[in-house]
């Protein structure tokens, strides 16, 4: 049995190769369409037709397509990602020091989603179509209804601009901190780690107003799966021969029918991670937030293929990664996996 | 230091390299050439009506160099540099350091290659080491332009021994050192650079080219989002804010803990670009057509909040002096556009899209939709096209295929003939309009070198101006302004051509 | 005695009882016409012309003659909010549309022909999925230019991979179900089982999915128009309206992003709510 | 009586809440019970049998609720104890175990937590003779690998194992009154007996009290001492085993009895009245076969990636099978679950394509053309097949118009709406189902009505060969009589061959002329159905025939009829 969803973990493993070509060859002829041309740009305000074609040389771009295809692939093997254009930065370095922002984000967001979603999806599960059942439902579809930068704009507006409650909305630290030692770059994180509680503070207090833009919309999926497999767990046969059999309430309710909600919950957190993280675009934007997506933006409007690339395909490797972790863990989780198949 | 000393500064644009010289480096980097590096020579700085400390494009004054002078019969200037100046490191600053610097800039390519050219600083045989403190640079041909192009951020002079540490076969010029680690001497060291997130500077204490700055540590935060901006000088969590729009400006000047220092752009013009490529618009007629049809007053009202200079409505037809950027003598009269259209053989109009900079939406936005309105007024259909910031480059200056299009071009150099030069002669990079005539070509090749003091030189000028306003393959909306808005205790601002922000004169009460 | 056959149930008559299940089908599907209702008719009865300017009135809040102020371009806010519907819900529907065909045929045919097909369709859906959606869409409209059909594809190139899911899912559920054979049997050709049989049962599902994504359409178009890439001006959507408007919030003109933000929040909240109404209404089951 | 009865139950009435107001599910239903005594609660689905056995523990759907009447149990009034008190019941003094014990054991617990849990829910055990009581347990319900079971998961247990586990479950606490409802319905009928007999032996030994819920008179005849008969939420008759058989008194009571297929019932004593087929003659019997099926094998590759194309294991499903079918007549195939009977059956209408082997249809080889291009072949319409699921063969979206009609359109020559409309109106007279309900949708029918529109369907083109894949095990005992009758009927009347396949003997035999058995996709006997019935010779079938509960329906009162 263990040998069986070791081969079954084994197999999703590789089945994400082919999904990475494919992300590359489709970020490659994406960012070579991109209008513009970055020989002219990188070679900068008053290039000459001359100097154009001597940076184009220097890029490569003028070779033909497959052989810039090969290139890149394996620049891309060799864990070089090409220079940005925009930012001057290695992508590597660029993405190195941007994605733990953008994780902290994500990941504090998806936190503050979860824990408000899953009481709601439960509490509208106990008392389907009651009216607690309703507003729970309004609540959390407003939330989805929301364009992020609205909701980013409207709580910047009222908490920061009106009440004076939130830290400016300057990006991961006020000016009068200093970031902590980089471990693991997450700041929070790594304030605590070197027992820094004031910048700690000013880390998490910066993050509060973004993280809670994001967790607005990732309510609704959340909240959504946990009411409708909590019910159809609650009404399972399971539960019912459980309550035949005197086992209390709450041990029904939290042991049995919970339980066996996590597993698909467990998914729609992996979908709702994955769209965080590209929904971190626009709420990176609205606070200024030094992140992955911010970057994208820029590199996108700027026709900056290599940090485009660089971004599409880490992207894309966080978030095959991320379904092969949440596969795994279901597959482990999951009793019944790697077994009727 | 406390917070009296720092100088907390939010900028929309990101710094990508602290090496103007190098390939791909953006315009809110040279700031870092301005700050952290001296040149030999600068602009003054001069109080203007409304207050504001502007350059002075008339004189030059002494930064690295204590004085210089022309010889070779005015074929060579001879630069006397500091002896007391140094570098961070604590090297002296000498001649072979400004020669390897110039060097480099005319050697790399690209942007620095060009703007030195400009100056007639082409070879680097131009560069001669007389002594350790003695600079000569040879001209070619006397030009007006040299000096002053020395003054520009291009040529700032870079710690050479330290450099060449970090040079390789690939890379002589120690691009990749430099990018990410300054080496100069300027009044402000890096002290730290958080690419896309900020920049701290910190002050230089032996700097000698000039008086000591007052802040002790400048932070520049880049903050994305202008209305961000806005809310924290508001505030008052910053003390200045760059690139805010007029309207905010306009706004924020009543604001008693706020002052705004304004002044307009030498050299620049927000101006409607006609593609002599497109059919209609080879025909001058069609031109002033349209230059009769632009609601300019809306325009100045709307896109720029009345922060500017109008260029339209010049009561004389022909122009009575070099001023530049001048008015135009256009207003807008819808029934003389349509007669002028007719004339000239489009009765029904045409459709033509009016393409405007994604980058720059502030101001070319509304301003498209207002002229997109008044053209329907007369039968031309004007759909807009928004270009991004990365590709408008490639589309309208290098390929040059944009029929109608918002253009803002500035000189650093404060001459019309330098502007005519860039803007008007075929093949030049920001003539985007394809326009080609051989009198303006003769006329600025004449004017470019010669003395502003010669009369030929104002004859040229006017006649030069009257050629743009005549035939206008552009069409002039307004003189744009640079606004800063500062925290009301914040003084020293300098509205320099580059637009850059110089730090160093800044203090706090 | 031919005549007592009995009738099925009108149409009318579902949706009324649909619409009575419980309080919030019968708003949503209220809101739901109200939309379409504005979307169809704004153009007759708006009370200005949604693009044209008149400075000397700009930036005005609201008044009698202007419900929803000006904008600083002095157009009327409301005209352009009731305009801007008819647009939204144009690329709503066809970037649905667009990718509710593809998807649901690609998905569908993955489920139903297994194999090679099914192996190389989630593939492809994996593909799509692995990149960020949001800046995937960034990306086509950057490279294809900012005109509304583009906005269109994007937004229903990043939808597909939901129906392929969504489709996947149901069909395979429904190939195993006994009506398929019986189908086979009555002399149906395979592709006819797929489209004719076996699509109209997963539709109730695919239904909810549809409604969701209109809204997730809407939210994208806005997206992209706050980062600029969106419909080209002077149209009139919601996103370029509250994206403008966003920059006015600081210095007060709290007009020009609360009334589209509203309008556009409303929507997108409609249709995420219609769709287990509408899903009720296509169920067969669900009939009396 | 002296002593008190365990459970008694006095003018129950349930209500449930729904879309079409209330509805009184059950009414009036009253009985008791006493220690050791096994009660049957028998009828039709849907009579109320569930409802009230659910209303004992308080387990009613929230729309559900005790509307009038009382519930003792030990003198103790149920349907007025708090939370708390039912808490305490439930498990300990009354235990449940329900129809599908696969589902009702929670999937992602092992079966040694589910048992842990109930231990030390109600104080059974503490945790130095936890172990020791789970295997006391296990044991006892003839688990004797113990470690094995406890450490597994429900789903990699047999379903007869999983119903043992049930009951483990429900002895844990030595509950006092066992409540099974539908404990064997889709084990197979072996394990049915072997499970059978476990509760009734714990109910002899033990003292429980067991209330057995079903529809299956053959199996409550054959365990229980009790007999309570409900029909739409009423109890219609109440007697002890002794008098039962010979004493029902009640129409429906003897409807039901009569419809039970039993050992000797032929198919026209099914119903009370004499069906129409009697008067037709059989069709004559045709010397040459209609269908000859040759060495027909099939085997099923386990699902492999293509990146690891390496290892296939193949699965046998039908192995090497022989038989001919002659036109006019019926070939019962019977077999217990999984044994090949199905994809038999799929083969033989074209819908899946064999391994190896050959299908001669009228000398015809019909193998020769794949399952795909077969749609089009003119011998399409010859074969035909009636499925399973009465209920999931019918697209749930289709009017019985267009499900009946479907055929005609596809296959037959059925151009003009005339033409259509009377094929459609002739063929549901033929199948007795009334002509306004040709509008309504599937889910708008009864079980049998919906096994009508599947037979109309089927025979609409007047197929030559008709398969049968258990047409009636989804339905309730007396529906599948009449069902079973018409089609005797359309045999006669139209001269079709069938195959007739089931799992149940009796249904077979009273229908089919020769009858195969399959076990393990082996055809393991064939031969005339009375010879293997009346002489089985392989193992396999003595130990089918043996595992059928038999009723002796040939007492005096039934003679009468
Ligand atoms: N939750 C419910 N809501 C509405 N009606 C219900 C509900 N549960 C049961 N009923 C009704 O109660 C009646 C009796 O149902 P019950 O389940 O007791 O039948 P049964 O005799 O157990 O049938 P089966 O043999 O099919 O299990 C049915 O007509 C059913 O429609
Ligand atoms: N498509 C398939 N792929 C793999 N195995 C299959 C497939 N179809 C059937 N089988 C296997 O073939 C065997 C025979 O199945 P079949 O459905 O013919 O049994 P059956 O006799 O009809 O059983 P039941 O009485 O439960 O309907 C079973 O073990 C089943 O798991
Ligand atoms: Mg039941
Ligand atoms: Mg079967």
């Amino acid at each position: 049995m263990l040998y069986d969803k070791g081969l079954l973990i084994l197999k999703r493993v590789m089945l994400a190769i082919p999904t990475f070509f494919g992300v590359m060859v489709i970020s490659f002829c994406l960012t070579r369409t991109l209008p513009g041309d970055p020989a002219v740009y990188f070679a900068g305000v008053l290039a000459d037709e001359a100097s154009i074609q001597q940076v184009r040389e220097q890029l490569g771009l003028d070779r033909s397509l497959p052989y810039q295809f090969l290139a890149y692939c394996q620049n891309i093997l060799q864990g070089d990602f090409g220079r940005s254009l925009s930012t001057g930065q290695d992508v590597l370095d660029e993405i190195r020091t941007r994605l733990p922002a953008s994780l902290e984000l994500t990941l504090l967001g998806l936190f503050f989603a979860l824990i408000t979603a899953i009481p709601l999806g439960i509490i509208a599960a106990l008392k389907p179509n009651s009216w607690v059942d309703h507003v729970c439902r309004i609540l959390v579809t407003c939330g989805a209804s929301t364009p992020i930068f609205f909701s980013g704009l409207f709580l910047m507006f009222v908490f920061y601009y009106l009440l004076g409650w939130a830290p400016s909305p300057i990006g991961r630290l006020d000016f009068i901190y200093l970031e902590p030692l980089h471990i693991t770059g997450f700041y929070t994180i790594d304030a605590l780690l070197v027992g820094d509680l004031e910048t700690f503070k000013a880390a998490f207090s910066q993050l509060i107003l973004p993280s809670t833009t994001l967790a607005l919309c990732a309510l609704a999926p959340i909240a959504r799966m946990t009411r409708s497999s909590m019910l159809t767990s609650l009404e399972s046969e399971y539960v019912k021969a459980a309550k035949a059999n005197g086992i209390p309430a709450k041990k029904r309710v939290y042991l049995y029918a919970l339980q066996n909600a996590s597993l698909p919950l467990l998914t729609v957190i992996g979908l709702v991670f994955g769209f965080l993280l590209g929904g971190n675009v626009l709420v990176e934007k609205v606070y200024s937030w030094p992140g992955v997506g911010s970057f994208a933006i820029e590199a996108l409007i700027a026709s900056d293929y290599a940090a485009v690339q660089g971004f599409v395909l880490i992207m894309a490797i966080l978030f095959v990664s991320l379904n092969l972790l949440i596969d795994i863990f279901y597959t482990l989780l999951d009793p019944r996996m790697g077994r009727n198949e | 230091d406390t917070r009296q000393e720092t100088l907390i500064v939010l900028s929309g644009a990101s710094i990508n390299s602290l090496d103007i010289h190098r390939t791909g480096t953006n315009r809110p980097s040279y700031q870092v050439a301005v700050n952290m590096y001296d040149r030999l020579v600068s602009f003054g700085i001069k109080e203007s009506a409304n207050g504001s400390l502007k350059y002075d494009s008339s004189t030059i004054k002494p930064e690295l160099a204590e004085s210089w002078e022309l010889v070779d019969d005015g074929m060579s200037y001879l630069f006397h540099i500091r002896k007391d100046a140094t570098f961070w490191d604590g090297s002296p600053v000498t001649a072979d350091d400004v020669k390897w610097s110039f060097d480099r800039a005319i050697s790399l390519g690209g942007f620095p290659t060009v703007q030195m050219k400009a100056g007639g600083l082409t070879s680097p045989e131009q560069f001669v080491v007389v002594d350790k403190h003695t600079f000569k640079v040879k001209m070619f041909k006397p030009s007006k332009l040299t000096l002053p192009d020395l003054a520009v951020p291009i040529p700032m002079v870079i710690n050479s021994t330290l450099a060449k540490k970090h040079a390789t076969k690939d890379d002589p010029w120690a691009t990749e050192y430099l990018h990410k680690t300054p080496a100069g001497g300027g009044a402000y060291m890096l002290e730290r650079w958080v690419p896309g997130q900020q920049l701290v500077y910190k002050r230089f204490d032996d700097w000698k080219s000039g008086d000591l700055p007052k802040m002790k540590r400048v932070i520049v935060r880049e903050v994305p989002s202008s209305a961000t901006r806005r809310a924290l000088i508001e505030r008052g969590d910053a003390d200045v804010a760059l690139g805010l729009p007029s309207k905010d400006v306009k706004e924020l000047m009543s604001y008693p803990s706020l002052k705004v220092s304004s002044s307009t752009i030498d050299n620049t013009i927000h101006a409607l670009g006609l593609n002599m490529n497109f059919e209609p618009f080879s025909k001058t007629k069609v031109r002033q057509a349209i230059a009769y049809a632009i609601p300019y007053q809306e325009i100045f009202d709307v896109a720029a909040y009345g922060m500017g200079k109008p260029m339209w409505g010049r009561d004389t037809e022909k122009a009575t002096s070099i001023l530049w950027p001048q008015p135009f003598p256009y207003n807008t009269n819808l029934e003389k556009a349509k007669s002028l259209l007719a004339e000239a053989g489009y009765p029904n109009g045409f459709e033509v899209p009016i393409s405007i900079n994604l980058g720059f939406s502030q101001w070319t936005e509304p301003t498209a939709l207002l002229i997109q309105e008044n053209l329907k007024a007369i039968g031309i259909s004007a759909p807009v096209n928004k270009i991004p910031g990365a590709s408008w480059r490639t589309k309208a200056l290098v390929e040059k295929g944009l029929e109608l299009h918002l253009k803002n071009f500035g000189g650093w150099l404060n001459y019309p003939d330098y502007y005519f030069f860039w803007a008007y002669i075929k093949g030049h990079l920001f003539n985007s309009m394809n326009y080609d005539n051989p009198e303006i070509k003769s006329l600025v090749d004449s004017s470019l070198h010669m003395e502003v003091t010669d009369s030929q030189y104002d004859t040229n000028v006017k006649r030069l101006i009257d050629i743009a306003t005549d035939e206008v393959p552009m069409i002039p909306l307004w003189q744009p302004s640079l606004d800063v808005v500062m925290k009301s205790n914040v003084s020293g601002y300098v509205n320099w051509f580059h637009r850059q922000l110089d730090i160093r004169a800044f203090s706090k009460e | 005695m031919n005549n007592t056959f009995e009738t099925q149930e009108s149409f009318a008559q579902r949706l009324w009882f649909t619409a009575n299940q419980n309080i919030l089908s019968l708003v949503s599907l209220a809101l739901f016409g109200l939309y379409i209702l504005i979307g169809l008719t704004s153009p007759y009865w708006i009370p200005f012309d949604p693009l044209e300017t008149n400075t000397s009135i700009a930036l005005q809040g609201p008044n009698s003659q202007h419900w929803f102020g000006t904008d600083h371009l002095g157009r009327d806010v409301f005209s352009r909010v009731m305009i801007a519907t008819r647009l939204d819900l144009g690329i709503a529907v066809s970037a649905v549309a667009i990718s509710f065909i593809i998807g649901t045929a690609l998905g569908s045919i993955a489920a139903y022909y297994g194999g090679w097909y099914e192996r190389l369709i989630g593939r492809l859906a994996d593909i799509v999925l692995a990149f960020p959606l949001f800046v995937l869409a960034m990306g086509i409209v950057a490279v294809l230019g900012n005109s509304l059909i583009n906005v269109i594809y994007a937004t229903a190139i990043i939808n597909i991979p939901f129906y392929i899911r969504i489709a996947r899912a149901e069909v395979s559920l429904q190939r195993d179900r006994q009506y398929v054979q019986a189908a086979l049997l009555s002399g149906n050709s395979h592709l006819r089982t797929l489209f004719f049989h076996i699509l109209p049962n997963c539709l109730p599902n695919l239904v909810v999915q549809i409604s969701i994504n209109m809204g997730w359409a809407i939210l994208n178009a806005a997206g992209l128009s706050f980062i600029g890439l969106g419909v080209r001006p002077p149209a009139a959507e919601w996103g370029i309206l509250v994206a403008e408007g966003a920059d006015y919030i600081i210095s007060g003109q709290w007009w020009l992003v609360l009334f589209p933000g509203f309008f556009l929040m409303l929507a997108v909240f409609t249709f995420n709510l219609v769709g287990d109404t509408l899903r009720d209404l296509v169920d067969p089951q669900k009939r009396k | 009586m002296d002593k008190q009865p365990l459970l008694s139950i006095k003018n129950l009435a349930i209500d449930f809440e729904t879309r079409r107001g209330t509805v009184r599910a059950v009414r009036d239903v009253s009985f008791h019970l006493n220690r050791g005594e096994v009660l049957a609660l028998v009828g039709e689905s849907g009579s109320g049998k569930s409802v009230t056995a659910y209303s004992i523990l308080n387990l009613l759907d929230k729309n559900g609720r005790l509307a009038e009447g009382e519930i003792f149990y030990n003198g103790m009034s149920l349907h007025n104890a708090n939370k708390k008190q039912l808490e305490e019941v439930r498990g300990r003094e009354i235990a449940m175990i329900f129809q599908n014990p696969m589902s009702t054991l929670n999937p992602i617990r092992k079966v040694g937590q589910h048992l842990r849990d109930m231990l030390k829910t109600h104080g059974y055990a503490n945790w130095s003779n936890l172990e020791a009581e789970i295997e006391k347990l296990l044991h006892q319900v003839e688990i004797f690998d113990v470690d094995r079971v406890k450490n597994a998961y429900p789903f990699e247990l047999s379903g007869g194992m999983c119903q043992r586990v049930m009951i483990a479950l429900a002895l844990a606490c030595r509950s006092q009154l066992l409540i099974a409802d539908e404990p064997t319905t889709g084990l197979d009928v072996t394990t049915q007996k072997s499970i059978m007999d476990l509760v009734h032996n714990l109910a002899k030994e033990g003292d429980l009290a067991v209330i057995l819920i079903t529809h299956d008179l053959g199996l409550a005849a054959k365990y229980c001492d009790k007999f309570v008969v409900m029909e739409k939420g009423l109890v219609v008759e109440q007697n002890p085993r002794s008098h039962f058989f010979a004493d029902a008194a009640h129409p429906y009571t003897q409807k039901l009895l009569l419809a039970t297929p039993s050992k000797d019932a032929s198919l026209s004593e099914l119903t009370s009245h004499s069906p129409d087929y009697l008067h037709l003659p059989e069709p004559s019997k045709a010397t040459t076969p209609l269908l000859q099926v040759k060495g027909l094998r099939k085997t099923y590759g386990k699902q492999t990636n293509f990146l690891f194309s390496s290892a296939t294991e193949e699965f046998v499903a039908v192995e090497d099978s022989h038989f001919e079918i002659y036109s006019g007549e019926c070939v019962g195939l019977v077999g217990g679950s999984g044994s090949g009977k199905s994809t038999t059956s799929r083969m033989l209408s074209r819908l899946e394509d064999p391994t190896s082997g050959r299908i001669l249809f009228e000398g015809t080889d019909i193998t020769a053309i794949s399952s795909k291009d077969f749609i089009r072949h003119p011998l399409r319409k010859d074969i035909q097949m009636v499925f399973q699921d009465p209920t999931g063969s019918l697209n749930p979206r289709h009017s019985v118009f267009d499900l009946i009609s479907e055929p005609l359109l596809r296959l037959g020559a059925y151009r003009s709406k005339e033409d259509l409309n009377s094929k459609v109106e002739e063929l549901t007279r033929q199948v007795g189902l009334p002509s306004e309900f040709i509008y309504r949708l599937p889910h708008q029918l009864s079980g049998g009505q919906k096994a009508r529109v599947g037979i109309a369907r089927a025979i609409a083109l007047q197929p030559k060969l008709l398969i049968l894949d258990e047409p009636t095990s989804a339905l309730d005992v007396s529906v599948q009589a009449t069902v079973l009758q018409l089609l005797e009927t359309l045999r006669r009347e139209l001269g079709l061959s069938y195959l007739f396949i089931s799992h149940d003997l009796y249904v077979v035999k009273m229908l089919s002329h020769r009858l195969l058995v399959m076990q393990e996709g082996k055809i393991v006997e064939q031969g005339m159905t009375k010879e293997v019935m009346s002489n089985p010779q392989h193992p396999y079938t003595q130990g089918l025939m043996a595992a059928i509960p038999v009723i002796e329906k040939k007492s005096p009162a039934l003679a009468e009829l």
